[in-house]
């Protein structure tokens, strides 16, 4: 009873993180997955490399270098802060790419439909190109965020008090005994229950898409 | 009263301190990061104990200063102090070069012992004997002074930990043969173990490891400039040797009373390579 | 109504329009027949302005246009405001009811309001034969069903000219027939229409004139029942054989 | 607390230690893929099995493997593991825990792949009589390559970067050489954007190279 | 040649073929028309065994089979190698060339050696007009010269019948001609084939025999000339009339 408390008391904060920096990432996202689209080649270049390093330069790195390379005496940051921002930067690049495959895979005809209608511009990306886009990444959005809830682990070690932080302290005092594994488990366990849900709606999701869109 | 009583520093009333006029960063109040690394100092969920929490507590008192403490490492604490996040840190840290590059440090108060740990039966006790009882990995954790001359030494034998929990957990498990850790530390951590027998390295120096030769001095670094909190740590440090409070504190955590002959003029351990 | 002036469109560097002229009168249905890769589609799209074509000119509707000029924004929307077009997929809007496809380019485009774009949807949903589909998504909808909403939305926006690109050949025989009536009542009630199509017997019955095009150019045009009785061009004639008329 | 040396003087300093480090974690990748890959192929045929009992236990074996946080998996092989008496070394537990989990995510991908694959070609076999099995080897896998490469090489390319994770159990490879060397410096700024960029170029090319291979193969055939 | 007695076909519940007979004569040419939904394609999967008719029974070349019997599979291999199919989407291996196209199936159902395999191979293409393409993979090949390399495919297996879903109502009409005109000769060769197919002169000119289906039922059959002139069934006639002939 007492590890499962223990790991329990880490799920507000691992939700916390998984939510706030999802928030960040996804709103982050818009403009850099425009700027992945922009005609305009070096804008495009310089933001295609900052998703590139987002995405390609492991999470504990980007944590470290925000928890502990990024305090000055004008500018502190506190674990958590860095856990979230770090999160939500590397959230961003990748749903960055997601909305632009969303972008990319509204028909070409959509488009032109359009066009050919003289819908003007604006009108027709937020009324009509948008919404297909949604639809049609709305199961690639659920699968990241599934991958981020339990890549809000990592943010343990940068001592940020989650889940798997409060499991290993539990652990720690419990070495090379079965209670010393139980709460690793315990936490595995919830990480699954708690994808269940997203997945659940993420199918939906699907499910729905087809129906509505094809 | 210090600091004129009516204002909003937050400071004990009717105290005199061995200092006036402190620079903290919260006025009035010691912000201490604790490293966990008992029997020095434990973080508890916020109400720390250690012997460098015992020793601190009475720094502040003899200042007439309140005592916060927040959780640190050693990774981030002396970038910490040197970026003004908190005030001073504890949990053995050495007087070194190193550090003296980006904190300062006052007066030291106790000496670091270096301590072996190893299965009993093998009892490691000197440097000599490493080789001579076929050991194969050696666990270190990052940062610790000795760290350097034992890889110069012993090159791929010594394996390297974040935080000295892991590397406990390790030679229990076996999969170290034995550790250096700070002396304290592994008397801590094996108490009661009856399996892992702790031996005061210092004991046999040997002249290729520095820290054996030299063990480092430990004090309480804080932030580069700050004088007025470099000379409340001074004269508090003082005033807990002249009181002889140094050794019973060692005694009680069940260190050698040895530790507290600290040399004359301060030991900086030098930058090594 | 329409007149294109020695239109020239190339794709890096292929040449797919050889300097095509036509004319088509108000009230009259163009029927333009080809094989495939004849550049049937790139015309009508060109006179939607879908693309821009490299040379040439068009007057449509009374007003000018020159190919070699950049055509500013408001003027471009205002050019395709004249067509309404209907594409070989349908393109209707997947995430909106029937309804909404036909009001929604209404308020965004006329700025009519809610009320009056859907009083004038149901009235041309009703001409389509669709009343009762009106809150249907499209994927609810049949192909022919999906096509005529399709050309509901384009002639809400009161098009002077109604473009058709294979309107029909996405879609079942069967059901073709659906799409080809409301076609055929459309130039009954004198819409302007050119229409890109594989409907030989439309192209003879409904057509006033028959444009045929292979490899970029217009190779043959005139009177449709004429043309597919006695075609005098060697080209025209194999395609037409092919075709299975 | 303005740094004594000029960046590249530092870095350079630094750099044989984490290139040593950046060979570990490659090591670390390539045998976890190597285990991974041919597990993950496995998996996939598991959980596509007719066989129920077969199928359930696939099912059961990816969904935890790819449910759980990396993180925690090894945490389990680590520290839990010798609690039951199995005593692992950190480079042994670190490829258990990063195999198992990249060879889950492969099993849906491989899984994704074949699904992809146009009904009508297993149809097309059917008719022409051809054998189930000629049908999925010579058939359907090549065609579910072309899906499935690109998504594997991505997927690989977060099992690289999942070997950052082994620093917590002491495996001395690139962030591990990147922390050791920040706290004897306190220049973590400097050394984790180092650490960053090692990383980078190894991921940065593959990343790279697996968007114009999936272009390629895309408008292949 | 193909005797199909009272199959019945269902999925969840629904009944798409509802006791469907139906009798084949060796060397005769059988079309089948209706519209969409009909249960053509599944009658002719059933036939494939593609799949597997919930009642009824069969006699293929001469080999009977009673659907209510589960079938082992050397006997469904062998009673599928009977049949040849083509169909609407051509299903070609698109990583094979043509030529491998249709060596692949030889060498593996019939086992016969790679030599032997490309001779016969080659022969079929050149037959189907397309000697000249055989290196060229499918996407490198326009539609109707896919199709052709399906029938080849097919044909390969020495089949002892052919069996056609729609194979031309997916390429443009002028394409079709050149995959009708394969199969015209196949017919003439003396080949039983069942043909689903829109194109009624083909039904008209080739066919030795009609068959018309609607909702799962054989509604109409006989002569093809007499049942297109004067189509007594009223279900025939607005098919007919829609499709327009
Ligand atoms: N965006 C484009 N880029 C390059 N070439 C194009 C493009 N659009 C069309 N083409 C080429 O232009 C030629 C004419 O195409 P078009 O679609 O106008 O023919 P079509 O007569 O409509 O044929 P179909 O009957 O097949 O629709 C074709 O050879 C085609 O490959
Ligand atoms: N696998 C399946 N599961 C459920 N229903 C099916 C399946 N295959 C076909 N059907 C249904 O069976 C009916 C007959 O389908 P079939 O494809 O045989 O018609 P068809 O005559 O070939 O039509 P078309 O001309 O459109 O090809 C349809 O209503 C279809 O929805
Ligand atoms: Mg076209
Ligand atoms: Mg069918």
């Amino acid at each position: 009873m007492e590890p499962l408390l223990v790991v329990l008391s880490g799920l507000p904060m691992t939700l916390f993180i998984t939510v706030v920096s999802f928030a960040i990432g996804a709103v982050l996202g818009i403009p850099m997955a425009l700027g992945l689209r922009t005609g305009v080649a070096p804008v495009r270049w310089v933001v295609r490399l900052a998703v590139d390093l987002l995405r390609g330069i492991p999470m504990i790195v980007w944590l470290f270098l925000l928890k502990f390379g990024l305090s000055t005496p004008a500018f502190r940051i506190t674990a958590l802060e860095a856990a979230i921002v770090g999160l939500g930067l590397i959230s961003a690049g990748y749903l960055a790419d997601i909305y632009r495959g969303g972008l990319q895979a509204v028909p070409k005809g959509q488009y032109e439909a359009a066009a050919a209608l003289g819908i003007p511009g604006a009108v027709s990306f937020f009324g009509v190109i948008v919404p297909q886009a949604a639809r049609i990444v709305s199961p690639s959005i659920a699968t990241y965020l599934i991958g981020l809830l339990k890549n809000s682990s990592i943010a343990s070690t940068i001592a940020v008090a989650e889940m798997v932080f409060m499991a290993q302290g539990y652990a720690k005092q419990n070495i090379n005994t079965v209670a010393g594994v139980l709460p690793y488990a315990i936490a595995g366990v919830l990480y699954i229950l708690l994808s269940i849900p997203v997945a659940m709606l993420s199918r939906r999701l699907d499910a729905n898409l087809r129906k509505a869109v094809i | 009263a210090c600091g004129g009583g009516s204002g909003s520093s937050g400071a004990k009333a009717n105290c005199t301190p061995l200092v006036s006029n402190i620079t903290t960063i919260k006025s009035g109040t010691l912000t201490v990061g604790v490293i966990d690394q008992p029997p020095y100092s434990s973080y508890n969920n916020g109400s720390p104990t250690g012997m460098d929490i015992d020793f601190i507590k009475q720094i502040a008192d003899a200042n007439c200063l309140n005592v916060e403490y927040q959780q640190a490492s050693f990774a981030n604490a002396m970038q910490a102090i040197a970026s003004g996040q908190i005030d001073t840190a504890t949990g053995d840290i050495n007087v070194t070069e190193k550090r003296e590059q980006v904190v300062d440090f006052p007066r030291s108060i106790y000496l670091e012992g270096v301590g072996y740990a190893s299965k009993k039966g093998v009892d490691v006790k000197s440097i000599d004997d490493i080789d001579a009882k076929g050991i194969k990995t050696i666990g270190i954790g990052d940062g610790y002074g000795w760290l350097a001359d034992m890889q110069k030494v012993f090159g791929d034998k010594v394996k390297t930990y974040p935080s000295s929990v892991e590397m406990k957990q390790d030679l229990e498990a076996g999969r170290v043969d034995m550790i250096m850790e700070a002396y304290g530390t592994a008397v801590d951590e094996f108490k009661g173990n009856d399996n892992i027998a702790v031996e005061y390295a210092n004991k046999n120096p040997d002249k290729r490891i520095n820290s054996l030769v030299e063990p480092p001095e430990v004090s309480y670094p804080y932030t580069k400039g700050n004088t007025s909190l470099g000379q409340a740590f001074d004269k508090g440090i003082e005033k807990i040797i002249k009181d002889g409070k140094v050794k019973p504190t060692l005694k009680k955590y069940g260190l050698d009373e040895g530790l507290a002959e600290i040399r004359d003029k301060q030991y900086v351990v030098p930058a090594t390579d | 109504m329409i007149e294109l002036g020695g239109v020239v469109k190339s794709y890096n560097g292929n040449t797919i329009l050889h300097e095509v002229s036509l004319r088509v009168e108000r009230g009259e249905v163009c029927s333009i027949i080809g094989p495939s890769g004849a550049g049937k589609s790139t015309l009508l799209r060109c006179i939607n302005l879908l693309e821009q074509p490299d040379d040439g000119n068009m007057v449509i509707d009374g007003q000018f246009v020159d190919f070699t000029e950049n055509l500013g924004k408001s003027d471009l929307m205002a050019l395709r405001r004249k067509c309404g077009m209907v594409f070989q997929q349908f393109n209707l809007f997947p995430h909106m009811s029937a309804l909404k496809n036909v009001v929604f380019p209404q308020m965004h485009v006329l700025g009519r309001g809610k009320e009056e774009a859907e009083e004038r949807a149901m009235e041309l949903l009703k001409r389509v034969g669709l009343e009762d589909r009106a809150d249907h998504r499209p994927s609810q909808l049949s192909g022919g069903q999906q096509q005529r909403v399709a050309i509901a939305r384009a002639l809400a926006l009161d098009p002077a000219v109604m473009l058709f690109d294979e309107p029909t050949s996405a879609l079942d025989p069967e059901v073709s027939g659906e799409v080809l009536n409301v076609m055929r009542e459309l130039a009954e009630g004198g819409m302007t229409m050119c229409v890109v199509t594989h409907e030989m017997s439309f192209a003879r019955d409904v057509g006033d004139h028959l444009v045929v095009m292979a490899d970029g150019r217009i190779i043959d045009e005139g009177d449709p029942k004429e043309i597919m009785a006695h075609p005098v061009n060697e080209r025209t004639r194999r395609f037409l054989s092919a075709v299975g008329r | 607390m303005v740094p004594k040396e000029p960046l590249l003087q530092f870095w350079g300093e630094g750099l044989p230690n984490m290139l040593h480090g950046l060979q570990i974690s490659v090591a670390l990748a390539g045998v976890s893929m190597i285990i991974g890959l041919p597990l993950g192929l496995l998996f996939c045929m598991m959980v596509m099995s007719r066989n129920r009992v077969i199928s359930a236990i696939g099912l059961v074996v990816v969904e935890i493997g790819r449910g759980m946080p990396a993180l925690i998996i090894l945490y389990l092989v680590y520290f839990g593991l010798p609690g039951f008496g199995i005593l692992l070394d950190s480079f042994p537990s670190a490829i258990i825990a990063l195999a198992w989990n990249y060879s889950c995510y492969c099993s849906e991908i491989f899984r994704a792949g074949i699904q992809a694959v146009p009904g009508g070609q297993n149809e097309a076999g059917d008719a022409l009589g051809l054998d189930g099995r000629v049908i999925f080897f010579y058939v359907i896998l090549p065609q579910a390559f072309r899906s499935i490469v690109p998504a594997l090489l991505g997927q690989t390319i977060l099992l690289f970067q999942d070997t950052s994770l082994a620093y917590t159990v002491a495996v001395p490879e690139l962030m591990k050489e990147a922390y050791t060397y920040g706290s004897t410096t306190f220049q973590y700024l400097r050394v984790f954007v180092l650490a960053g960029l090692c990383y980078a170029v190894v991921t940065l090319p593959a990343s790279w190279i697996t968007r114009w291979l999936e272009r390629r193969l895309a408008l292949s055939y």
